[in-house]
């Protein structure tokens, strides 16, 4: 008895209004943010397969209405995204240090 | 050296080596008695037997012991777990029959050799291991088994991707 | 459809040594395919060497003989010219045979 | 999803700090020297190899561990590849739907001529691989092109490449400010660290070679293209080397780009042109 009543606790918890959890106007700015870094990556014919990958991630979750998880999958692509885009850019000079001469 | 499709020279040298060297053991036993060959049908239990001892006294119906009259020629490091080359040359004499299992794959028993009469008692294949895993291999020798074991190391290549 | 077995015997003096590449998918039936079905088993279970009538060298194989599977091995009693019938049959009913003449 | 950044900002602020301790070399103004780089790429190997006998790196990982290279020499008695070369020799034999070959698109009749690939091609002011001719030849004789990553192609360059086995690899240059260009774009390429995992081609191929990426042994970059195509127990298939330049992308977690683009060509043209003088051995038989 005493344990059903603590899991009742807890999962009123999860619905405090104090955690808001992200709405579809959420998931829809970072989704779109997200596939701009990646479509920047990929104009530079530099993009990473775990962008490709939790962007879809993202958008299955943001598809099945489960927000939270679909703007933390966003942020996640974009910031690899954005990580592809820094080691483009550096590795424009950076490549010479390994050369054989 | 260039790779050609031909045997390696050296390498041939090597099991040339070996035959001649089984071929003495067998030259003083002018005929050999017709010995009781593994049973002729394909032995569809012992290849299904997951654990090695039993797909030994499946396939034999006795436990071996081990020999040192047997070389089993396997990788340290399998190159790949799909492809790994191995053999087995022997001194033992009225060999019938040599079978190879790998313990750790899904089933033991990996193949099964029968060597009539004026058949060199060696034989070359290619397995695949599922693991790394002790490799051994089981020789039916004048109604006897012996064995030889040796450690095969096995693991997936690349950095992941 | 040429044959799917490949097949250099060579012999010097009484000794006659034999290999044999097959063309052979060799499925385990425990991989899976890209839609994720699994692949069924379909492996070689028995290839036989015969040369002047008489069985040389019967092999069985399980599930663990790698894909275009190979095998080499020696036998004495036969010389240059004479037949070899290498033939093979697979657990899906499947078989497929040949003749070379020994170098 | 946490671990994955902490990890790509990790291996990226490492990067930058090896850039930054590296001292900046002073570098006289970046003209470009083919046959300067090829001599000290060349070098490079045979300094850190020195008991490897030249024409033995084109064996790639077998010229670097002799238990690989055991395993391979029982492969060779009867190579795994002898399907694809034989499919290959036949193909090249049968006529299009118009009666033409593939000997009529290549020169000597594409025999004993794959030292010779990938070319430069100055009316197209390109670099032309072996297999994109082989697709343009096919195309220009109303059939469809095969894909560049299945068997069909890697039948028919396992075949021309085993009739110029022994050849020495011999990629031209010639004196055109766009074949150099290409040249230096497939160096930026090979030197250039890309993917998730932040791995250049140099990273494993002239940092490690003969070190373990857990089961396999790394190739020395030097003449590593000399075996193409190769069957490789891992794909227990053959490989063209536009297959082998994706799946190498994807390892690194790098999305790889089409086929016969752009830069793979270049990267070919460069790796090819620093291997010359070493035999062809395709095609090979690789882990």
């Amino acid at each position: 008895m005493k344990r059903s009543l603590t899991l009742a606790i807890l999962l009123l918890l999860s619905f405090a209004p104090s955690a808001r959890a992200a709405s579809e106007a959420d998931y829809k700015a970072a989704y779109a943010a997200a596939e701009a870094a990646s479509k920047e990556a990929a104009g530079m014919r530099n993009q990473w397969t775990t962008t490709v990958s939790t962007l879809a991630a993202a958008r299955k979750a943001g598809d099945g209405g489960d927000f939270d998880r679909a703007v933390a999958a966003s942020k996640e692509a974009e910031a690899l995204a954005k990580a592809s885009v820094v080691q483009a850019t550096s590795e424009k000079e950076a490549w010479k240090a390994m050369e054989i001469r | 050296m260039t790779t050609h499709t031909g045997p390696h020279p050296t390498r041939r040298l090597i099991l040339q080596g070996a035959v001649s060297v089984a071929l003495i053991g067998l030259g003083n036993v002018p005929f050999a008695p017709a010995r009781a060959a593994a049973n002729d049908k394909y032995p569809e239990e012992a290849f299904k037997l997951k654990n090695e001892a039993d797909a030994i006294k499946a396939l034999y119906g006795r436990t071996a012991e081990p020999s040192d009259k047997i070389k089993l020629d396997a990788p340290e490091i399998a190159e790949n777990g799909g492809v790994v080359p191995m053999s087995v040359t022997t001194t033992l004499d009225k060999v019938s029959s040599i079978s190879f299992f790998v313990a750790e794959n899904p089933n033991a028993l990996a193949a099964s050799y029968k060597f009539p009469d004026g058949t060199i008692p060696a034989v070359a294949n290619r397995l695949k291991m599922a693991k790394t895993s002790n490799v051994t291999a089981i020789v039916e020798a004048d109604g006897k088994l012996y064995s030889a074991t040796k450690e095969v190391k096995v693991t997936v290549g690349g950095c992941g991707g | 459809m040429a044959s799917s077995i490949r097949v250099r015997a060579t012999s010097n003096g009484d000794l006659t040594e034999v290999q044999t590449l097959i063309q052979h998918p060799m499925d385990t039936g425990l991989v899976k395919n890209s839609k994720g079905e699994l692949i069924p088993a379909h492996y070689i279970q028995e290839l036989k060497f015969a040369c002047n009538g008489k069985d040389v060298f019967v092999a069985n194989w399980g599930t663990a003989i790698s894909k275009d599977p190979y095998v080499k091995f020696s036998f004495k009693g036969a010389r240059k010219g004479d037949d070899l019938k290498i033939s093979w049959t697979d657990n899906k009913g499947g078989s497929d045979e040949t003749t070379a003449k020994i170098a | 999803m946490r671990t994955r950044t902490s990890f790509l900002l990790g291996s990226l602020s490492a990067a930058l700090v090896a850039f930054a301790l590296t001292s900046p070399r002073v570098v006289a103004a970046d003209k470009v020297d083919p046959a300067a780089d090829a001599k000290a790429f060349q070098n490079f190997f045979f300094q850190k190899f020195p008991n490897v006998k030249h024409e033995d790196f084109v064996n790639g990982p077998y010229s670097m561990n002799d238990d690989m290279k055991r395993q391979w020499q029982e492969k060779e008695e009867f190579p795994p590849y002898e399907f694809a070369l034989d499919a290959g020799k036949e193909m090249f034999s049968t006529p299009f739907k118009n009666g033409k070959t593939y000997a009529d698109c290549f020169p000597n009749g594409g025999i004993g001529i794959r030292q010779n690939y990938p070319y430069f091609d100055t009316k197209e002011g390109k670099v032309v691989t072996l297999e994109l001719a082989l697709n343009r030849c096919r195309e220009a004789n109303g059939e469809a092109p095969y894909s560049y990553v299945k068997d069909e192609m890697a039948s028919l360059t396992a075949y021309m490449a085993f009739t110029s086995r022994g050849k020495a690899m011999d990629i031209k240059i010639p004196d055109d400010p766009r074949a150099l260009e290409a040249f230096e774009n497939g160096k930026r390429y090979f030197y250039t660290r890309r993917g998730q995992l932040n791995f250049s081609c140099a990273s494993c191929h002239v940092q490690s070679p003969g070190e373990r990426i857990r089961a396999e042994i790394l190739a020395p970059a030097l003449g590593i293209l000399n075996a193409m195509p190769i069957y490789r127990s891992e794909w227990s298939g053959m490989g063209t080397i536009s297959r082998r330049f994706m799946t190498c992308n994807s390892q690194t977690r790098a999305v790889p780009l089409e086929p016969q683009a752009d830069e793979y060509r270049d990267v070919e043209y460069f790796l090819s042109y620093v291997a010359n003088g070493l035999p062809i051995s395709g095609p090979g038989a690789r882990p």
